[in-house]
């Protein structure tokens, strides 16, 4: 049963994400992006991580997606058709993409073989799924991190706005 | 009987899928969603590592939780940089970016 | 003592921060500054050589100025910095601050009005302060410090005058053949200290003699002789110093003929024991020496340029100095360096004389200036004697003492070669003299003698250059109880000797030379008729001789200065050639390479994936069990 | 808990978010005082870094360490920041808005610099690394009035997203092979034999390689540099200053402690791709830097190229490896600040850039020039500036670990890289300007040159101090 779920899901992700990258609208594109990212939250509960699943679907399927439909939105306001052609490095690109998965592949598959068998399905986090876990790192061992990141989050709105204020004089 | 090893390797498609999609696109948003399935990729080993691997800490989902943080950012940052290229140039195509080179 | 060569080595830097910083303004306060500097430093160099002269054991002390622990089974790495006084030290002292002195107060003369007047003596203190660092180090490191800084300012100074193309494109490219022999210098030092563990000169005079045998002391000794072959200008790193006469003439004087060029032979004599105990360096020492002193002697026959003319037989005496250290005389290499500094230091500024007043660098469209610049002339032909080796001049004493070393200690040939670039020097030293001072005036040529702030050196310079050499001579042995060669040697002591045959031999030929030039060049000086009428028959048997003579020196001179054109071409289209083409060479590749740099981001990107991922594969292929499988 | 170990990052932490605040509440007019400020609090800071860096040496159970290496670099950054806030007071000067925010920017990039030097596990590492990027993509764009400034922007943003995409793939990997983040954990498990088949992990040797690029490309090695020209010459000049000192040191304060003390050294494959960065940044660079006559795309490939030296330091893995990489640093850093300065006080804050707007330097100002051939000489490696013997420290180093060729290789490659450093010196002292008038250099502008200057000659006639400190630490670090 897993097997099957895993296998579906994977399937979803990957044709997903293969026709983001394949289409040749924009718009198209980020909606196979959305769903990629929706099939990666199911792989997730796969993996009984629950609050990287609900993270997944709130941050990226929720706001990351929505916020590239935005990017979109201000940057074609003709039609869309042909907006995501691929550029001179197309077949290149795929070739060095291919031996690069090559390459891992093998060396998972050759890595994977003397590795133990995964633990039976002991959830890993008490009752509460695995949030509780994980809070207790960020603020236990991880808070140094966490504060890290939250001055990151604040740069990066200072950034962001700094960058799209207004528009000045361009000499370009 | 599924193992570590599947979603290694779906992690791995996911990350040279999103590779070749950030460098062979020609829209910068394309290449940022590239970017973005690279890091979804990273984030599936983290958490399947996690998963297989007998540890007492969830640390591989913790820093998957930070990846997803800084990916927000970056994103917003990346898209800011985006909108004012398009202001600039009036599209956003990203080979077409050659005034400095050599 | 070691306290007065700190502070000659200083006076010139603290001239250099003062005129670059203060007195920059003010052109005849800068001059000062300098000239004092240059001063304070011969004042304390001569005290210290007479100090040295009353204790030859001289001074040493050093201070650890960078030291590294040693880890484990590897040695520390510890430089020092110190101050090396002994015979062969203060000499070169006495030498270098001789000469930047005269030149300083010729400078004021000649480079009246010039706009980077200030700038000018700046560069000399900085200069003067380098080279006399470079003589008291104690070591190769430090050594090695104070040679890229003379490098550096003798760059500054060929390009003193960029707005000309020709003296921009010089300092370059002097620069960088210099650097092309640094690079075999510091590697040669790098393993030097991976070897012994020191840079110390005193050390490693120790140390060396024990490791003979060694395999690698024959590519470390080859590898800093390229050092010295690239700032003395030997073959084949010699294209740069004939172009460097693009600088002003006075710094020709100081650096490219009397002290710079002589900082590798110095070198040579500091680290001596270093190539002794290498005869196959030894003997590539005194062949390439031979054959640069036969080859840019052959050059010079053919100049038209009164600086290059001396520039290609500064070449030339060069090569006769590495022959003698090569041969292993190290007492007539550095003698040679001593008596060749002042009277080509003469030379050059005698030149330079020349070139002030008339602002004409070719000799054919000079002549009679013998008349108008009497001075001048015959501070020059003082100069040409001595070049010449006439007896009892100075150049007589130090290239007889080269012959007699090269007689002695087996090389026939390179004895015979020697004799043969002595004939050619006087010959073309002497086709100069001929061609610009002596004949009829120019038209249209205006000529004074110079102001005496370019007389004074001169005349100076001119003493030195007829009596220095007598310190080698056995007279001058048997007055004081020493010379040149008890002073400053190699193993023992050598007596100065005089063999007459060889000194009637090389005198011979030095006469020979000058009696060819006569004929060729001079000669038309002679109103025959009033000759004829003077002498009557003694004229027509000359006339007669000379016909034969003139038949013979044609075929010579066909041969010789044929050969010296195709030198010419050698050094022009082959040599030059091969530097410019290594330059162009690595400025094509990086013109190559630039493009691929080609500002699209997801071409960069390609690069790093295609990067990672053959490092990915070329560390885990054995992981994998191989490629296919 | 004791919150000393990270004095440093909290005093920066609050400098950047007073900035921020001072910037919205200060009035209108008063909006330049900011970079004043900020000067003054780096200036601040720096003197805390050396009276009282803090007593604790380790934060959160040894995440986070304090050592002397890390409180070396974080000297190193805060100075660079000083030095490049002071620099910026001119191209701030000249913006109609949001001058406070840049030096805001400016100091959460240090903090990320900060944190990145003291990590001692994956996270903190990744989170370091991103805090001092993001900063600095923002001010890489913030010449709004140049087309260039955009460009280099994107450029930078989508680039180090991709690397970092990379370098965090690799991080994956290692955790997986170690089931660890924390450094030691990390590097106890790699060394165990018992991973995978008979000779190691194939993950672990992927992820290793792809951590290593993620840092190759901060520190802007070869084949990873090709963001750097790019983006040096698009930046505003003070910023391009920080990326070429700041970010560079902040990736190998990074990559010393991951080849150090993680990544097992000994297997050999790992310093085997250390080599060939080193070996392939010092010739490309140097090559590149030939025909290039933009002097900021000029420092930016010979940036590289010293990337490639200062590897050295790490290929020799000693404590003299190590001792001299930092000498290098500090010599690197007020070489590149001074060249940098010159070109930032030239009338358009130095924006264009090119070798040829400093001709006649020598004649329109002296003071400049002879800071600027200081430096360049330093660069350069002829002495007496301390470039010289920070190469030679380098050297002889290799040199003595048997790696003969790789020293000469290095030679050679400065030899090159001697005719470039020259051509500029040649346009400054020996070419005439067009317009001969004089420069009128800002003071901060030479300040920064007199002390560059000024240390740079002083480290190379006097590196005593400097030496024994850094091999003070390196003794310290590595046993």
């Amino acid at each position: 049963m897993e097997s099957f779920l895993f296998y579906a899901f994977a399937a979803l992700v990957v044709i997903s994400a293969l026709a983001m990258i394949l289409s040749r609208n924009l718009v198209h594109s980020a909606l196979y992006m959305a769903a990629a990212f929706l099939g990666m939250a199911f792989v997730y509960l796969l993996l009984r991580a629950d609050y990287i699943a609900v993270v997944q679907i709130l941050v990226y399927v929720g706001a990351i997606s929505i916020l590239f439909v935005f990017g979109i939105m201000l940057t074609k306001r003709d039609r869309m058709d042909g907006s995501n052609g691929f550029n001179r490095y197309g077949i290149i690109a795929g070739l060095v993409g291919l031996a690069l998965f090559a390459l891992l592949a093998r060396a998972v598959t050759v890595a994977g073989a003397s590795r133990a068998a995964p633990p039976a399905d002991v959830p890993q986090a008490p009752a509460g799924g695995s949030a509780v876990a994980i809070s207790n790192l960020f603020l236990g061992q991880l808070a140094l991190p966490l504060e890290a990141s939250a001055l990151l989050l604040l740069a990066a709105l200072a950034g962001a706005v700094v960058i799209g204020k207004g528009r000045e004089k361009s000499k370009c | 009987m599924l193992g570590l090893n599947h979603y290694l390797v779906l992690a791995a498609l996911l990350f040279c899928i999103g590779f070749i999609g950030a460098v062979a696109k020609r829209n910068a948003i394309a290449v940022l969603m590239g970017v973005e399935l690279m890091l979804n990729g990273v984030n599936l080993n983290l958490v399947a590592f996690d998963r297989f691997g007998n540890h007492a800490e969830p640390l591989g989902q913790a820093f998957a939780v930070f990846i997803v943080a800084v990916a927000a950012a970056e994103v917003a940052v990346a898209l800011a940089m985006i909108l004012t290229l398009y202001r600039k140039r009036g599209n956003t195509n990203v080979d077409d970016l050659e005034g400095l080179k050599w | 003592m070691v306290n007065a060569a700190i502070a000659l080595v200083l006076a010139p830097l603290a001239a250099f921060i003062l005129i670059a910083f203060m007195t920059r303004r003010t052109e005849a306060l800068s001059a000062m500054v300098g000239i004092v500097a240059a001063a304070a430093s011969l004042v304390l160099s001569i005290g210290l050589l007479v100090g040295v002269l009353a204790d030859p054991a001289g001074a040493h002390e050093s201070i650890k100025w960078l030291s590294i622990p040693a880890i484990g089974h590897f040695r520390g790495l510890e430089i020092s910095m110190g101050v090396l006084v002994d015979p062969l030290s203060a000499t070169m002292c006495v030498i270098v601050s001789l000469v930047a002195f005269l030149v300083m107060i010729y400078s004021l003369g000649y480079m009246k009005g010039d706009p980077g007047f200030s700038r000018y003596y700046a560069y000399l203190s900085l200069f003067a302060f380098s080279m006399l660092g470079l003589v008291v180090a104690d070591n190769y490191f430090q050594t090695f410090s104070f040679w890229e800084l003379v490098g550096l300012c003798s760059y500054l100074l060929i390009g003193f005058w960029f707005e000309k193309k020709s003296a921009a494109d010089a300092s370059r490219k002097a620069f960088i053949t210099n650097r092309w022999a640094d690079f075999g210098f510091m590697v040669g030092v790098l393993l030097l200290f991976q070897l012994f563990g020191s840079f110390d000169f005193t050390e490693l005079s120790t140390v060396i003699p024990l490791a003979k045998g060694g395999a690698m002391l024959p590519l470390i000794a080859a590898l800093i002789f390229i050092g010295p072959l690239g700032k003395s200008a030997q073959f084949p790193f010699h294209v740069w110093l004939p172009d460097a006469m693009e600088g002003p003439t006075p710094v020709s004087a100081l650096i490219h003929a009397a002290t710079m060029v002589a900082a590798g032979v110095y070198l040579i004599a500091r680290g001596f024991i270093l190539f002794a105990s290498v005869p196959a360096v030894m003997e590539g020492m005194a062949y390439i020496g031979g054959f640069t002193a036969l080859f840019a002697a052959s050059i010079a026959l053919v100049q038209k340029d009164i600086k290059r003319i001396l520039a290609y037989s500064t070449l030339s005496q060069l090569g006769y100095m590495f022959m003698a250290l090569g041969v292993g005389s190290m007492s007539a290499g550095m003698f040679h360096l001593t008596t060749h500094a002042f009277f080509k230091a003469l030379l050059f500024l005698g030149a330079g004389s020349v070139i002030h007043a008339t602002g004409e660098q070719d000799i054919f469209k000079m002549g009679g200036l013998g008349k108008k610049m009497r001075i001048t002339a015959w501070a020059f032909t003082i100069g040409a004697l001595a070049l010449s080796g006439i007896f009892p001049l100075a150049g007589f004493w130090s290239k007889d003492e080269i012959l007699l070393a090269s007689l002695r200690s087996g090389h026939v040939g390179l004895y015979v070669l020697g004799l043969g670039v002595a004939f050619m020097t006087a010959f073309y030293m002497f086709r100069l003299i001929f061609t610009a001072f002596g004949g009829a005036s120019t038209e249209g040529l205006r000529a004074h003698e110079s102001g005496p702030a370019m007389a004074i050196p001169l005349l100076v310079l001119a003493a030195l250059s007829v009596v220095a050499g007598l310190i080698g001579s056995p007279w001058f042995e048997r007055a004081f109880g020493f010379s040149f060669g008890s002073f400053i040697f190699f193993g023992e002591g050598e007596k100065s000797r005089l063999d007459l045959t060889t000194a009637a031999i090389s005198s011979l030929v030095a006469v020979g030379g000058i009696g060819l030039a006569w004929i060729m060049y001079g000669k038309k000086l002679i109103k025959a008729e009033r000759v004829a009428a003077a002498f009557g028959p003694a004229y027509r048997l000359l006339d007669h001789k000379f016909y034969i003579d003139e038949i013979y020196g044609w075929i010579f001179a066909r041969v010789m200065l044929a050969g010296g054109r195709a030198f010419d071409w050698i050094d022009h289209k082959v040599i030059d050639g091969l530097f410019d083409g290594l330059g162009a060479a690595t400025r094509a590749t990086g013109r190559k390479l630039r493009l691929t740099q080609s500002g699209r981001l997801q071409g960069y990107a390609l690069v790093i994936f295609g990067a990672v991922a053959i490092a990915a594969l070329a560390l885990s292929t054995d992981l994998l069990g191989g490629l296919l499988k | 808990m004791d919150f000393s170990a990270i004095r440093l990052e909290l005093v920066a932490a609050l400098i950047a978010l007073s900035l921020l605040a001072v910037g919205l509440i200060a009035p209108r007019g008063k909006r330049e005082m900011t970079g004043y400020i900020a000067a003054i609090a780096f200036l601040g800071l720096l003197a805390l870094a050396f009276l009282a860096p803090g007593h604790g040496s380790s934060f959160l159970g040894g995440r986070f360490l304090n050592d002397p290496l890390a409180l070396f670099f974080k000297r190193v950054f805060i100075t660079a920041a000083f030095l490049v806030a002071l620099m910026s007071l001119r191209f701030t000067a000249g913006l109609e808005e949001s001058r406070s925010e840049f030096f805001a920017l400016l100091a959460f990039s240090l903090v990320g610099m900060m944190v990145l030097s003291s990590a001692n596990d994956f996270l903190s590492l990744y989170i370091g690394l991103e805090l001092m990027t993001i900063p600095l993509v923002v001010l890489t764009a913030y010449d709004r009035a140049s087309g260039k400034s955009t460009e280099a922007g994107t450029k930078y943003v989508l680039l180090s997203a991709i690397s970092s995409a990379v370098l965090l793939f690799g991080l994956s990997l290692l955790f997986g092979a170690s089931g660890s983040l924390a450094y030691g954990d990390v590097a106890a498990a790699l060394a165990k034999p018992a991973f995978g088949p008979a000779s190691g992990d194939p993950l672990a040797v992927i992820g290793g390689v792809m951590a290593l690029a993620g840092f190759a490309f901060k520190i802007a090695a070869v084949p990873f540099h090709m963001w750097s020209p790019d983006i040096y010459e698009g930046a505003p000049t003070p910023v391009a200053a920080f990326l070429a000192v700041g970010s560079k040191t902040a990736g190998f304060a990074a990559l010393a402690r991951l080849l150090f003390f993680v990544l097992p050294s000994n297997g050999g494959g790992l310093s085997l791709v250390v080599i060939s960065l080193s070996v392939l940044s010092m010739v490309v660079g140097n090559l590149i830097a030939l025909p290039q006559t933009n002097m900021k795309r000029l420092l930016a490939y010979s940036s590289i190229a010293h990337a490639g030296y200062m590897l050295l330091g790490l290929v020799a893995a000693s404590r003299a490896g190590l001792s001299a990489l930092l000498y290098y640093i500090v010599l690197y850093l007020f070489a590149n600040v001074g060249i940098f300065a010159a070109i930032s006080s030239f009338g358009d804050g130095g924006r264009s850039g090119e070798i040829a707007s400093l001709r006649g330097l020598w004649k329109r100002s002296p003071f400049m020039a002879a800071s600027l051939l200081v430096c360049l000489l330093s660069l350069a490696g002829i002495p007496p500036a301390a470039g010289f013997l920070g190469k030679f420290y380098l050297l002889a180093e290799v040199a003595r670990q048997g790696k003969l060729w790789l020293a000469a290789l290095a030679l050679l490659m400065s030899l090159v890289s001697i005719s470039y450093y020259i051509s500029v010196i040649r346009v400054i002292i020996m070419e005439k300007a067009e317009d001969e008038s004089r420069i009128r250099v800002p003071i901060a502008q030479k300040a920064i040159l007199a002390l560059s200057a000024l240390a740079t000659v002083g480290l190379g006639v006097f590196p005593g101090p400097l030496t024994a400190w850094t091999q003070a630490i390196a003794a310290a670090v590595l046993r």
